[in-house]
């Protein structure tokens, strides 16, 4: 199965679909914090001038403004890069937005390593951890160009919080003209019995990239995307859970609290199975462009098919239940963490 | 450096042009980084390394030196050029910028000597500055001072007031903030965008001392330092507001937020490098030969694993130009 | 087992032991952001005037001057609410001390619901998912004072960034004097066989109490304490699940990605089975004093008892491998979360 | 009211009385609260409420109605009472404060009429403000104004500057802010702990137009917001730096921290209200009967389960005095 990558990048369709969004809706508004061109909101600033408000470099005050407006009847979308709404605005999207569940509708560019080149300030691989402890937000990863747009079209029709990731990746054409979003839902890419391989935002082309590879290998993985995760589908979880009985996730994050994590607890909950998750270990992604970054941290269809191939060995000797052997993780050491105490 | 005598008016002029020549050619080479915000600074950064502040590749660790912050940590080119002309490191390493293993699109505390501070969010690095003078204090370090550069966009953070308000309370005279006012951000003007004039009767209801000088004026910048040692037992912190150009020396940078972060193209750099040659009447050429490399993204990973289609290999991929994939590598 | 309760609040200990540590280290210095008698650094700016730095209702600047003086080589501690750590100035905890990997101990009071009457814009009910998916951090809950003391000196004698809790909660003694902490051990407090429940911080006294409840009708329930929640006790875990094949986390958190986030985590990972996560839902938790909040969001014993009790009879019913059923969670919806649109 | 008649002070003061007495009596029985900042803000939440502000309980929920954002929320009492006094909802309601389904501790948005802002993080509810005064502008709503209140210790957090430049780039001259400068915030002076001072230059110096008052005179306060509404087409957002004494009206508690948060014993109440009768030369009682309660905290949840020892019942522990476990209740 040979992918078509969209020559325009999410973030693109994030400007555009502001647009088409704004002709629907006199209400929405977007705001910005000095970073229009690379969120691509320009698009949005130079079709509706009015209805565009910048923040300048503050983005504490981004957010606060964004939730005075949507108590007077608006719905805003303030956006700025992931890092600077997961972490540096955290308290006023929490005590501003989140708490009082406003209709805000919080986009992060820039999420995980996309920030590529910008380096570990500015990549943000917590996110969705973050997102997701937040009461009322719902937490988003589109996978492909017409699930990013039909996503803002549903989140236009719900009230309430939301936290989405856009990137200026290109992503792989994953789902067909009309393809609908839901909140909660993933999608089933590719059966598979012999194990599950679960994907969030455009990582899931390196699972359906993993599944090809297994596949000539004998191995028979099924693929599925969750772009929704929180609430994130549960019983399409359980499904695969007991379908193939091992499941691997990948995501452009941290390994703790983001898909991984909420793919864990919902399986121990429901239907414990064996989960392996892969994405960043307990360290920063360093600046590189997207191609080395991916090599370099094994985010990769050969690493993934590699993990996903000793977790079906394990479980085909029949260790998966018992066995105290780890799999091995994809933990690197940053070189940073080692820095001595010297003034 | 009160007066500077001419020679060294010669040498940090020079140092200057060298500080935004490599600048030309390691952004080129990596396809990404911020070339208005690195050419505004080189003056100061040439300054400062080149005779203001108390600093020694030798002894760079030397408890007792002067630190730099570069809180606007994305025009960290003109600082890693400014170290590698001081010697902290070699001149070859400017091109591993933005590579893997190489060194940091902003700056890292410790990546290389001379680096004092991991930089990139805007707003951060006055309140670090703060705890660093203070850190003197506390040690007996009457001998060091801390230098703090900050963007005139980046004064809209609350956060750079929060740093302000403490500074003067703990009369930290031992932090020289400077202002870096190119009178751009990264979208457009701060004027328009989220004005923050008047910065110095800022600064000043905050408990400072602010400086205004000409921030392209080596004389001037200088002075200007020589006057913040002067004042600086009066226990009021010194802010110099520098007045710049955002990237200047080049006409069709100067204060354009579209030179703000965007790497040129081979041939636009060539012609950067004329314009400065003409701005500041020299004839210098790059060292070396100039190629925007590719970042092929996701479908160049996908792809490659596969086997299916032309895929560039990691190292080649420095010098194809743009896969299909890829436009991704060259703008923030 | 009746438990003996301290009549020192956590808080009181943490005071107590930065004088201590303060007698014993001088490059240690203490922070604060006007919080001091709430938090009690008090204590230590009385006996060390000099070495404890006022920042003022500036929490972004308390750890930025943290970080810079970690620099130059102190060791800081700068203190605030759990909540203006974890969420008001996450990006500096992240940038400035996280990423660099400086020496800075941060102390979050009023974790969790131990705000009480301050409501939801002070209870903290997502520090530690937030603070576990940053690097470098350690992340840690002190279950009762003596613990609480230890752990300081431990993270006083390993350089490094840690995020632990402090709360005004009296807690009950679970270890005797000399009790030692390590980082990533956790504690088997009670031996049982049908079920384990696993507490951090002062929730493990509720897991105790349960424990007691469930013995009472004849099921034998092992306690783990789990004071360190990053990097967790993998072993210990992996023991629980072997002998008793159900577990139950409690946690004074929201459950996304904090304890039971991090034991299902490391369960999918080698050894799956049940985790039934016991804390907050979806939600905040409301203004009050801590008793009621405990039994308003079911955070009692009893409670504890009776999902623990679900997920035995669930396994001794042999359905717990392939049950679709589900156990029912404390989602408690918020009563803000349905407001209206109108301005 | 521009010249409020003496009938109308009078009223004023009766309502900033009023206030205070209420605050008192649920602060008490709710074993937790915020005195100094409440006393100090009352003649100011007396002004708003008592005719300034275009608000009306009746209509709760008109769109051209005045907002009010108390960013400094933790002194909700005062808030709460100014309400109830202005019949958004029944007095009874306060005595719910700081309980499971009563009034937040801090301000919850919608929880009860009249509340438009989910607060208690201090610095953020001039941010709020904008959005609201912009969404006012947006909305052709020429009518209404947003009030925002403000703590002078609270001053020291960033983002009230951010919202400050904001509010003077886009000329929000609906917006009008308030500092309750009482001089102290939690744990000390706000000139010892972190000096906000010369306030009314740094709000200048911001764009704004300030306005120093008596906080604690109402014919002043009137004065000001008259003159703050006759500005206001000058294109830069009033801000009025009412100068008062936190704790005001009792003189232990005046200017001291330690009624900062805390709330009295019910005898000490009494003592406060004979000490308010005093200054204001009054001589009211309390409307019920006082009792703190007690917070068993985790050991009486255990323990209760457990069936251990003697546990006052939830409701039962509302009027029980302090168990030994209960330190938690009544101090932050
Ligand atoms: C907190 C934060 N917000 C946004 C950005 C993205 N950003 C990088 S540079 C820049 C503009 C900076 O403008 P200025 O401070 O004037 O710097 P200079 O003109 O010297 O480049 C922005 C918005 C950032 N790095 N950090
Ligand atoms: C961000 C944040 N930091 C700390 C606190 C804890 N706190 C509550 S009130 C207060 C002092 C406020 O002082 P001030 O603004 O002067 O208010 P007032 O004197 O009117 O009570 C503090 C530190 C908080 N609520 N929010
Ligand atoms: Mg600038
Ligand atoms: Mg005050």
């Amino acid at each position: 199965m040979k992918l078509t990558y969209s020559k325009k990048p999410l973030r693109e369709v994030f400007g555009e679909t502001l647009v088409e969004l704004g002709g629907l809706h006199s209400r929405l508004l977007v705001l910005d914090a000095d970073l229009n061109t690379s969120s691509r909101t320009i698009l949005f600033k130079e079709r509706f001038p009015d209805r565009f408000i910048q923040c300048g470099i503050a983005e504490a005050n981004l957010f606060g403004i964004a939730a005075g407006l949507a108590a007077q009847g608006y719905v805003t979308f303030p956006s700025t890069f992931a890092a600077f709404a997961a972490r540096k605005a955290l308290d006023q999207v929490y005590v501003n937005i989140a708490y009082p569940c406003l209709d805000v509708k919080i986009a992060g560019s820039y999420c995980g390593m996309t920030a590529t080149e910008c380096g570990p300030s500015h990549n943000c691989a917590e996110d969705l951890a973050v997102m997701r402890a937040l009461p009322h937000v719902k937490v988003l990863d589109p996978g492909d160009n017409r699930e990013l747009r039909s996503m803002m079209h549903v989140m236009m029709a719900t009230p309430g919080p939301v936290y989405f990731r856009v990137s200026k990746v290109n992503a792989p054409e994953l789902f067909p003209d009309g393809h609908e979003f839901a909140f909660g839902r993933g999608h089933l890419l590719r059966q598979g019995r012999d194990i599950a391989l679960i994907g969030t935002g455009f990582m899931t082309a390196v699972a359906l990239g993993a599944a090809e590879l297994l596949d000539r290998e004998g191995i028979s993985a099924a693929v599925a995307h969750m772009p929704s995760l929180k609430p994130i589908d549960e019983d399409l979880l359980g499904r695969l859970a007991r379908d193939t009985g091992a499941l691997v996730t990948i995501e452009n994050h941290r390994i703790y609290g983001g898909l991984g994590g909420a793919v864990a607890e919902v399986t121990a909950r429901e239907y414990p199975v064996h989960v392996d998750a892969m994405g960043l270990g307990d360290t920063v992604f360093e600046a590189a462009p997207l191609q080395d970054l991916l090599r370099h941290y094994q985010l990769t269809p050969r690493a993934l098919a590699a993990r996903a191939r000793a977790l079906v060995e394990r479980k085909r000797k029949g260790v998966a239940a018992g066995s105290r052997r780890r799999v091995a993780r994809t933990v690197i050491t940053a070189t940073t963490a080692a820095l001595p105490r010297t003034p | 450096m009160k007066n500077p005598t001419p020679d060294q008016i010669r040498a940090l002029d020079d140092r200057a042009f060298a500080i935004r020549r490599l600048c030309l050619e390691f952004i080129t080479n990596a396809g990404w980084g911020h070339v208005g915000g690195s050419f505004s600074e080189a003056e100061l950064l040439a300054c400062l390394y080149g005779g203001i502040m108390n600093v020694e590749p030798k002894q760079a660790d030397d408890p007792r030196r002067d630190r730099f912050i570069l809180s606007k940590a994305h025009a960290s080119p003109a600082l890693y050029a400014a170290l590698a002309l001081r010697g902290f490191f070699p001149v070859e390493r400017l091109q591993t910028y933005c590579r893997l293993d190489g060194l940091d699109g902003h700056t890292q505390r410790g990546q290389c000597p001379g680096i004092e501070y991991s930089g990139g969010s805007l707003g951060t690095g006055l309140s670090y500055a703060n705890g660093v003078a203070l850190g003197f204090r506390l040690g007996d370090n009457f001998a060091s001072r801390v230098y703090c550069l900050i963007g005139d966009g980046e004064c809209n953070e609350g956060q750079i007031w929060e740093a302000a308000m403490s500074a003067a309370h703990y009369r930290l005279d031992n932090l020289i903030a400077i202002v870096d006012a190119n009178k751009v951000m990264a979208k457009g003007k701060v004027s328009e965008l989220m004005a923050v004039a008047p910065l110095a009767d800022k600064f000043a209801a905050f408990g400072w001392t602010p400086i205004e000088v000409d921030g392209h004026d080596v004389r001037e910048i200088c002075a200007a330092f020589h006057r913040a040692k002067f004042l600086e037992m009066d226990g009021r912190p010194v802010v110099v507001i520098a007045h710049t150009v955002k990237g200047r020396g080049v006409p069709e940078a100067e204060f354009n937020y579209h030179w703000h972060t965007h790497a040129p193209s081979p041939p636009q750099a060539e012609a950067f490098l004329r314009a400065l040659n003409q701005t500041y009447g020299r004839n210098e050429t790059f060292s070396r030969p100039l190629s925007a490399p590719s970042d092929g993204g996701l479908e160049a990973v996908v792809t490659a694993d596969l086997g299916w289609g032309m895929i560039p290999s990691v190292d080649a991929a420095y010098s194809v130009g743009h896969t299909p994939g890829g436009s991704v590598g060259n703008s923030l």
